[in-house]
C-alpha cells in the first residue's frame, strides 16, 4: 500500500483504525482487504460510536424470540404464531433521489423481514422534510411518496401507517424510514448464519452492478457537504418486481430442508453478509467474485464485494441440496448461483477466477470494529430554550381562526393525500385503515393457514369439505402498529422527549384496543463525533430504555443513521420509534371517531398549561422553545392499562390520544372522523391554572379523550377511579354538525364559581375541510 | 451483425396525455410562455442481432406492433443502425423462464 | 363450483381473490399458474389484480403472453366466464378480449381508496345478483386505471349495454370527482359482446366482509356462482 | 415561428433498468432470442415559439435539463425542426386531477 501516503482515507479509515487492521492482519492489508475493512469498518455496518450506548436498552420479556443482533426483531403472538419487524433508514439516498431512494429503503427493509422466514404483511413509513412552502422540499416529499408506493405496492404488501412531520431542520436532509412488519412460526426463524463446512454459499436474485458502491461508507457515514457530488455512487434503481419473485422464491425454499442461514445484502452487499454469515456461525466462508452473476463487464473484485445492487440475498445452503435451491429460484425465473463454500479456519478468503485477493478472519470484519465512547456535552442552546418567557405571548383573539389553522397545518391535518397513494388494504388484514391513531391488521394464520401464512398452499385437495357457507371470519387476533416521533421534544429535552415518542407510540396502539408488546427504533441524528450531538443521542437512549421498561416493551432492533447534517447543521435528533401491539381480540377494536349522538366525552388525564415545543406555538407563534411537556412514566402505563380495560370491557364507543394540537384539536379530529349523525359535540374545557391557550392547545402528555354511552358511564367513571385514573367529563356528542368548545375558569370572585366563555364553534365540515387541504393545498400548485 | 434500433413511440392524436400536460403546465408556470404543447411518449432502444439491416428493421417493426406499443392509444417510427455497443446484461428477473420457453 | 385464479410473476391479488371465493363465498378455488395451459375443470377464471411482470411497459402488456392467455382466450371462447379484476382488465385488454385500454391516472398519481359503482346492467352473469341502478361500496387499488376507448367503439358499448360500472357519488351520481382516475364516462368495468369476460378496475374481494369496510364485491361472486349452478342445473 | 423539438431521454449508463430488463425477458421468451438488450426510456415532444432555430435550440436544451429529465439518472438528446403542426389545446386534466378524489 505503499502507493498511497495515507491509504486509509481512501476508504473512508482513520490513522487509529488502520493500525489496527495492520494489527489483526500482522501485516498490511492490500487494496481489497482495506476495502473490505473500511466498509465494515464504517459506522453505518459496525454501529462503533453508538455500540456501546445501545447496550442500555432493554432487550428481553417473554415474547422476544429474537431480539437485537439479527436482520430483524420477532416476538411471539401465539403458540403458532410469531411476528417478525424492524426498522430502517434510508436518508441520504432519498435526498439525492427521492423516489429511488425510498423506493429501496422499502425494499432494503422488506428483504430484512423476509430474511428471518417471514412473509411481509405490513409496512409503515416515517417521513421527515422542511416546510412545505419550499418546492424543493414538496418535490422530495411528492417524490419519497411516490417511491414508497411504488414499492409497496407493486410488492402487494399494504402500507398501513405511518408518520409525517414538516419542519426546517429537515430541509437539508430530509428522513424517510420503513418499517416492515411479516408472521411466521415461532419455530422457523431463519438466521444470517453460516455453519457446517462444505456447505454452500449462494447468491440468489438479481444480477450485481456497480449500483451504490459505497454507499455505507461514504454516503451514510459522512455528512452532507456542497460539491459532493463526485463521491455519490450511480443511483441504485429498485425494482419491486423482481423482489416479489424473490420474496416467494424464498418462502418456497424455506419449506425445503436446503437452508442453513440467509442473510439480504443490502448496505456493503457481498462482503457485509459473508462475514456476518461466518462471524456469526464462527466458521470461515470462501467466495470466488467471478461466479457472482454480473450485470456489466471487467468489474473488479472489491466492486462486486462492495456493490449494493438491490434484490439480492447470500444463503448458506447444505451441500448437495444446491438444485433444488436452483430448481424454485429458476420456477420463479431467478438466477442463483454457487459462489462459494463454508470453510472451519474462520477466514473470509475472497478469490477473483480462483487467485486469492483477500484473506481475512470474519470476526475481525464483523465484530472488532473498534467501539468509540464519543465525548458529550449537553448543548448551550438546551438550556437558553428553557428561559424562554411564554407569558409574552398574545392568547387568540379568534378562536375560531385559531382551530382552524391548527387543523390546516400540515403536520396535524390530514394525511390522507400520503396513504391514498399507498395500497393499505391487499392481504386482507387491514381492520383499521389509516387515518386514526395506530393502523390494525388482523392475523389469520392459526386458523386459516392458506390465508396468511407463510406460504401459498395449493387449493383443495379432492374430498377436502368446503366450510359451511357462508362463511363469515371472525379472526381473533390482531397487530395494531404505530410509528412516532415528535422530535421537537426530543430536540428541547432529548431524554424525555424520546420517553414521550415510546409512550406516545404505545397510547395510539392503546387506543385501538391493543397491548404494546415491543418496539423497533431508529435513531436518526447528526455527526456522533460532535460532544453536542452525541449527548443527545445518549440521552435519547436514556430516555427510551427508562419508556420500555416502564411500559413493557423490549427494543428487538432498530437502526443507528448517523450524519444528519447539512453544512454543520444537524437534524433535530429523532428516535423514530416503531411500536407493536397485539389485539387479543379483534371485537374491541376501537377507532377515534364518534360514534352515537349523546354518548359522553371524557377526558382521562391531567391537563397542564404547557405550550414549550407545541404545534400550536410553533404555528400561531411562530416560537419553538420551552421544554418538552412533563412525563411520569408510572401513571403513563396506569392509564394505558386504565384504557385497555375500558375498551375490552366495551364500554367504550370511540377512544383518542391527545397529542399535537392538545384537546381542542383531539375533539376536532373525533368530530371529524365521525360516523354520520353524530357529527358534532358540546365540550367545556376545565382550565384550573394557567393560560386559557396552553390549556386548550397545549400538549400535556397522558391524555386521552374516550366516549361511552350514557348508561356506562358510572361504569366507566368506577374503573377509571379503581385505577386511579384521573379524569373529567367534557361534553356530550350531538348530530348538531357544529363543533362547540367552551372554557370554564375559576372566576377572579371565588374559586367555587366557574365562567364559562364559549370559545369556538364552527360547522364540522369547515372543519373537516381545514384539516382535510392541509397537505392538498401545498401539493396540487 | 449487431444492430441498435431507437423506437420512438408516441401517443396517438386525441387520446389524452396528463402526463405531457402536467410537465407542459409546470414548464409554464417555470415561465416558458413559449411552449404551446408537449406530448410524453417512450424511447425504446433495441439492440438486435440479425443478417442484415433489412432483416433488423423487419423484426423491430414485428415488435413494435406486437408488444412495444399497444395500436390503440400508441403509434411508431424507427430507425436502425449497425452497432458496436457494449451490452450489459439485464437483472436477471424471467431470465430463465425463457430457458424454460415461454412462448 | 370451481374458480381458477391466475398467478403470473408479480401478480398480489391472488391469495385474496382465493380467500374471498373459498372462505366468504364457499366455492372451491385453485391458483392457476402463468405457465399452466390446462383448464378443464374449471368454471370460471378469476385473472386477479397485482402488478404482473412489475407493470413494466405498459400494464398486462408481457403477462398477455403467456400460456394461460391462451388457454383463457379459448375458455372464453367457448363461452366460460373469465373476470379480470384490475391488472385482470389491464391483461384482457391488452389480449384483446376485451375493447380499449387502461391509461394512467389522469392526475398521475396512484389511488387506494373506497370508491361507489352503479351497477348499469344488472343482466350480466357478474351482477344479477344485484339490481340495476344499485350503488355498491368497493375500493380501487391502481395506477393506470384510466379507461380509455374510442368514441365509435365507445358508442358501442353503450349501445349494447356493455358499461357493467360507472365510479360515482354514494348516491349515484356520475360526476368527474366520483371518479378516482379520469375514466372516460366514468367506466369502472365492462364487458364482452358475448356476455362472458368481464373486467373491472376495483376490486370485488376486498369488499367480501364487513369487517374490512364493505360486503359489496360478495355481489360479483355469487352472480357468478348464481349463473354457473343455474347453468349446470339446466344442462 | 413554431418548431418542433424530439427530445430523447435514455437512462445513464450504469443505471439499472428493470423495464427494459422485464420487456426483453419477455421478448426473449417470445422467441427473439436475438434481442440481447432492451433499455426504455422517454420521448417528448416539444413544440416551441422562438425567433430562430438557434433560439429555440437553446431553449429546449435548457429545458431539457431543468425540468424534461433528472440529471441524476438520465441523459438525452434532442433534434430541433420547424414545425406546421396544428396544436391541440391542453386537456387541462391535471386541473381537474387535484381535485378528483377517492371518497
Ligand atoms: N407517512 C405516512 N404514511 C402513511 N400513513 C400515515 C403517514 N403519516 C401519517 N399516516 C397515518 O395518518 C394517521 C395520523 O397520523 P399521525 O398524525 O402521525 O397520528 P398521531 O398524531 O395519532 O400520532 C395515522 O393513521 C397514520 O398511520
Ligand atoms: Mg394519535
Amino acid at each position: 500500500m505503499s502507493k498511497f501516503d495515507k491509504p486509509w482515507v481512501l476508504v473512508g479509515l482513520k490513522e487509529a483504525e488502520y493500525h489496527k487492521v495492520i494489527e489483526i492482519l500482522g501485516r498490511e492489508p492490500n487494496d481489497v482487504e482495506l476495502q473490505m475493512f473500511g466498509v465494515m469498518w464504517s459506522e453505518h455496518c459496525s454501529y462503533k460510536h453508538s455500540r456501546s450506548t445501545l447496550k442500555k436498552l432493554p432487550t428481553k420479556s417473554d415474547r422476544v424470540l429474537q431480539g437485537p443482533g439479527e436482520n430483524a426483531g420477532v416476538i411471539k403472538v401465539l403458540d403458532d404464531l410469531a411476528v417478525a419487524f424492524k426498522i430502517e433508514s434510508h436518508n441520504h439516498p432519498s435526498f439525492v433521489e427521492p423516489f429511488q431512494g425510498a423506493a429501496t429503503g422499502v425494499g432494503g427493509i422488506l428483504r430484512d423481514v423476509f430474511t428471518m422466514g417471514a412473509r411481509p404483511v405490513a409496512l409503515l413509513d416515517s417521513l421527515r422534510f422542511g416546510e412545505l412552502s419550499d418546492p424543493k422540499q414538496r418535490h422530495l416529499f411528492a417524490g419519497a411518496v411516490e417511491g414508497i408506493g411504488h414499492y409497496g405496492n407493486c410488492m402487494g404488501i399494504p402500507t398501513i401507517g405511518g408518520e409525517v412531520y414538516f419542519d426546517d431542520s429537515y430541509k437539508g436532509n430530509c428522513l424517510v424510514n420503513a418499517m416492515c412488519i411479516g408472521i411466521l412460526h415461532p419455530d422457523k426463524i431463519r438466521k444470517g448464519i453460516a455453519k457446517g463446512a462444505g456447505n454452500l454459499i449462494m447468491v440468489v436474485g438479481a444480477r450485481t452492478g456497480r449500483d451504490g458502491i459505497h454507499g455505507a461508507s461514504l454516503l451514510a457515514s459522512a455528512e452532507f457537504s456542497e460539491g459532493a457530488e463526485d463521491k455519490r455512487p450511480s443511483v441504485q434503481v429498485g425494482d419491486p418486481f423482481m423482489e416479489k419473485l424473490l420474496l416467494e422464491a424464498c418462502l418456497e425454499l424455506f419449506e425445503t430442508d436446503a437452508v442453513v442461514g440467509i442473510q439480504d445484502m443490502g448496505a456493503a452487499g457481498l462482503i457485509s453478509s459473508s462475514c456476518e454469515m461466518a462471524a456469526r456461525g464462527d466458521v470461515g466462508i470462501e467466495i470466488d467474485v467471478r461466479k457472482v452473476p454480473a450485470r456489466e463487464e471487467g468489474m473488479k473484485a472489491w466492486e462486486f464485494l462492495l456493490s449494493e445492487s438491490q434484490e439480492r440475498m447470500l444463503v448458506c445452503v447444505e451441500k448437495g441440496k444446491e438444485s433444488e435451491v436452483e430448481a424454485i429460484f429458476q420456477k420463479w425465473g431467478l438466477l442463483s448461483a454457487v459462489i462459494g463454500t463454508v470453510t472451519d479456519d474462520g477466514m473470509v478468503r475472497v478469490l477473483d477466477n480462483g487467485e486469492v485477493v483477500a484473506n481475512v478472519p470474519a470476526h475481525a470484519l464483523a465484530d472488532e470494529a473498534p467501539v468509540y465512547y464519543p465525548e458529550k456535552q449537553e448543548p448551550a442552546y438546551i438550556a437558553q430554550m428553557r428561559t424562554f418567557d411564554f407569558t409574552a405571548l398574545p392568547q387568540p383573539e379568534d378562536w375560531n381562526a385559531t382551530l382552524l389553522r391548527l387543523l390546516n397545518s400540515p403536520n396535524i391535518g390530514s394525511r390522507e393525500w400520503i396513504y391514498r397513494q399507498y395500497d393499505h388494504m391487499v392481504l386482507l388484514g387491514t381492520v383499521v385503515a389509516p387515518g386514526g391513531d395506530a393502523s390494525v391488521i388482523r392475523l389469520r394464520s392459526a386458523a386459516e393457514p392458506e390465508m396468511h401464512g407463510v406460504t401459498r398452499q395449493a387449493g383443495l385437495a379432492e374430498g377436502d369439505t368446503l366450510p359451511a357457507r357462508p362463511c363469515p371470519i371472525h379472526a381473533p387476533k390482531g397487530i395494531s402498529a404505530k410509528i412516532d416521533c415528535n422530535a421537537r421534544y426530543v430536540y428541547l429535552n432529548p431524554k424525555r422527549g424520546t420517553a414521550i415518542a415510546v409512550a406516545e407510540a404505545a397510547r395510539n396502539c392503546v387506543v385501538t384496543g391493543a397491548t404494546p408488546v415491543a418496539i423497533t427504533n431508529n435513531c436518526n441524528f447528526g455527526n456522533p463525533e460532535k460532544p453536542e450531538v452525541f449527548w443527545t443521542f445518549a440521552e435519547a437512549i436514556d430516555g427510551m430504555a427508562e419508556a420500555c421498561n416502564a411500559l413493557g416493551t423490549p427494543v428487538t432492533g432498530g437502526n443507528v443513521s448517523f450524519y444528519n447534517e447539512t453544512s454543520g447543521q444537524p437534524i433535530h435528533p429523532t428516535p423514530t420509534i416503531g411500536m407493536v401491539a397485539v389485539h387479543e381480540n379483534l371485537k374491541h377494536l376501537m377507532t377515534p371517531g364518534f360514534k352515537n349522538p349523546g354518548d359522553v366525552i371524557v377526558l382521562l388525564g391531567e391537563t397542564k398549561d404547557e405550550i414549550g415545543g407545541s404545534e400550536y406555538a410553533k404555528v400561531i407563534h411562530g416560537v419553538l422553545a420551552g421544554d418538552a411537556p412533563e412525563l411520569n412514566l408510572e401513571f403513563e402505563a396506569r392509564l394505558q392499562k386504565a384504557v385497555l380495560a375500558a375498551i375490552h370491557e366495551g364500554i367504550v364507543t370511540a377512544a383518542h390520544d391527545v397529542a399535537e394540537g392538545g384537546i381542542a384539536v383531539a375533539l376536532a379530529e373525533m368530530a371529524v372522523a365521525a360516523k354520520p349523525g353524530a357529527r358534532g359535540c358540546q365540550a367545556s374545557i376545565f382550565v384550573n391554572a394557567g393560560r386559557i391557550d396552553g390549556n386548550l392547545f397545549g400538549e400535556s402528555q397522558s391524555r386521552i379523550i374516550l366516549t361511552a354511552e350514557r348508561d356506562n358511564m358510572m361504569r366507566l367513571r368506577s374503573l377509571l377511579i379503581s385505577h386511579g385514573i384521573p379524569h373529567r367529563l367534557v361534553g356530550d356528542v350531538n348530530d348538531t354538525d357544529r363543533f362547540q368548545l367552551a372554557a370554564l375558569q375559576p372566576g377572579v370572585e371565588s374559586e367555587f364559581i366557574f365562567r364559562r366563555q364559549d370559545l369556538i364553534d364552527l360547522p364540522v365540515d369547515e372543519l373537516e375541510k381545514a384539516h382535510k387541504e392541509a397537505i392538498p393545498q401545498w401539493m396540487s400548485a | 451483425m449487431l444492430f441498435k434500433a431507437e423506437v420512438k413511440v408516441s401517443l396517438k392524436k386525441g387520446v389524452l396525455d396528463p402526463q405531457g400536460s402536467a410537465v407542459e403546465g409546470a414548464v409554464k408556470s417555470l415561465g416558458y410562455t413559449n411552449i404551446p404543447q408537449v406530448r410524453i411518449g417512450k424511447f425504446i432502444e433495441v439492440w438486435v442481432e440479425a443478417d442484415s439491416q433489412e432483416g433488423a428493421e423487419a423484426e423491430v417493426k414485428e415488435l413494435g406492433k406486437k408488444i412495444l406499443t399497444n395500436p390503440i392509444m400508441e403509434t411508431f417510427t424507427f430507425t436502425v443502425a449497425p452497432s458496436t455497443d457494449k451490452l450489459v446484461q439485464s437483472t436477471g428477473a424471467t431470465e430463465q423462464a425463457s430457458k424454460t420457453g415461454v412462448q | 363450483m370451481r374458480f381458477g385464479v391466475t398467478v403470473f410473476p408479480g401478480t398480489n391479488c391472488e391469495m385474496d381473490t382465493y380467500h374471498a371465493i373459498r372462505e366468504v363465498i364457499g366455492e372451491q378455488a385453485d391458483y392457476v399458474w402463468h405457465q399452466d395451459r390446462d383448464l378443464s375443470g374449471f368454471d370460471a377464471i378469476v385473472i386477479a389484480g397485482g402488478f404482473s411482470y412489475g407493470d413494466y411497459l405498459r400494464t398486462g402488456a408481457i403477462a398477455r403472453y403467456s400460456p394461460v392467455m391462451e388457454s383463457i382466450a379459448e375458455f372464453a371462447d367457448k363461452g366460460g366466464l373469465v373476470l379480470g379484476i384490475c391488472n385482470g382488465f389491464q391483461i384482457l385488454t391488452e389480449a384483446g378480449l376485451l375493447p380499449g385500454a387502461l391509461q394512467r391516472n389522469a392526475h398521475l398519481q396512484f389511488r387506494c381508496g373506497w370508491t361507489h359503482l352503479r351497477v348499469e346492467n344488472a343482466d350480466t352473469p357478474f351482477t344479477s345478483a344485484a339490481r340495476k341502478g344499485q350503488v355498491l361500496k368497493i375500493p380501487v387499488n391502481h395506477g393506470e386505471g384510466n379507461y380509455f376507448v374510442d368514441p365509435e367503439t365507445l358508442a358501442e358499448l353503450n349501445a349494447n349495454n356493455q358499461v357493467l360500472f360507472r365510479y360515482t357519488t354514494p348516491s349515484g351520481d356520475a360526476t368527474p370527482e366520483a371518479s378516482p382516475n379520469g375514466s372516460v364516462e366514468n367506466i369502472a368495468g365492462i364487458i364482452n359482446k358475448a356476455g362472458n369476460v368481464a373486467g373491472m378496475m376495483p376490486h370485488p374481494e376486498r369488499a367480501v366482509e364487513s369487517i374490512l369496510g364493505s360486503e359489496d364485491g360478495r355481489y360479483l361472486f355469487v352472480s357468478m356462482v348464481e349463473y354457473l349452478t343455474g347453468r349446470a342445473s339446466r344442462v
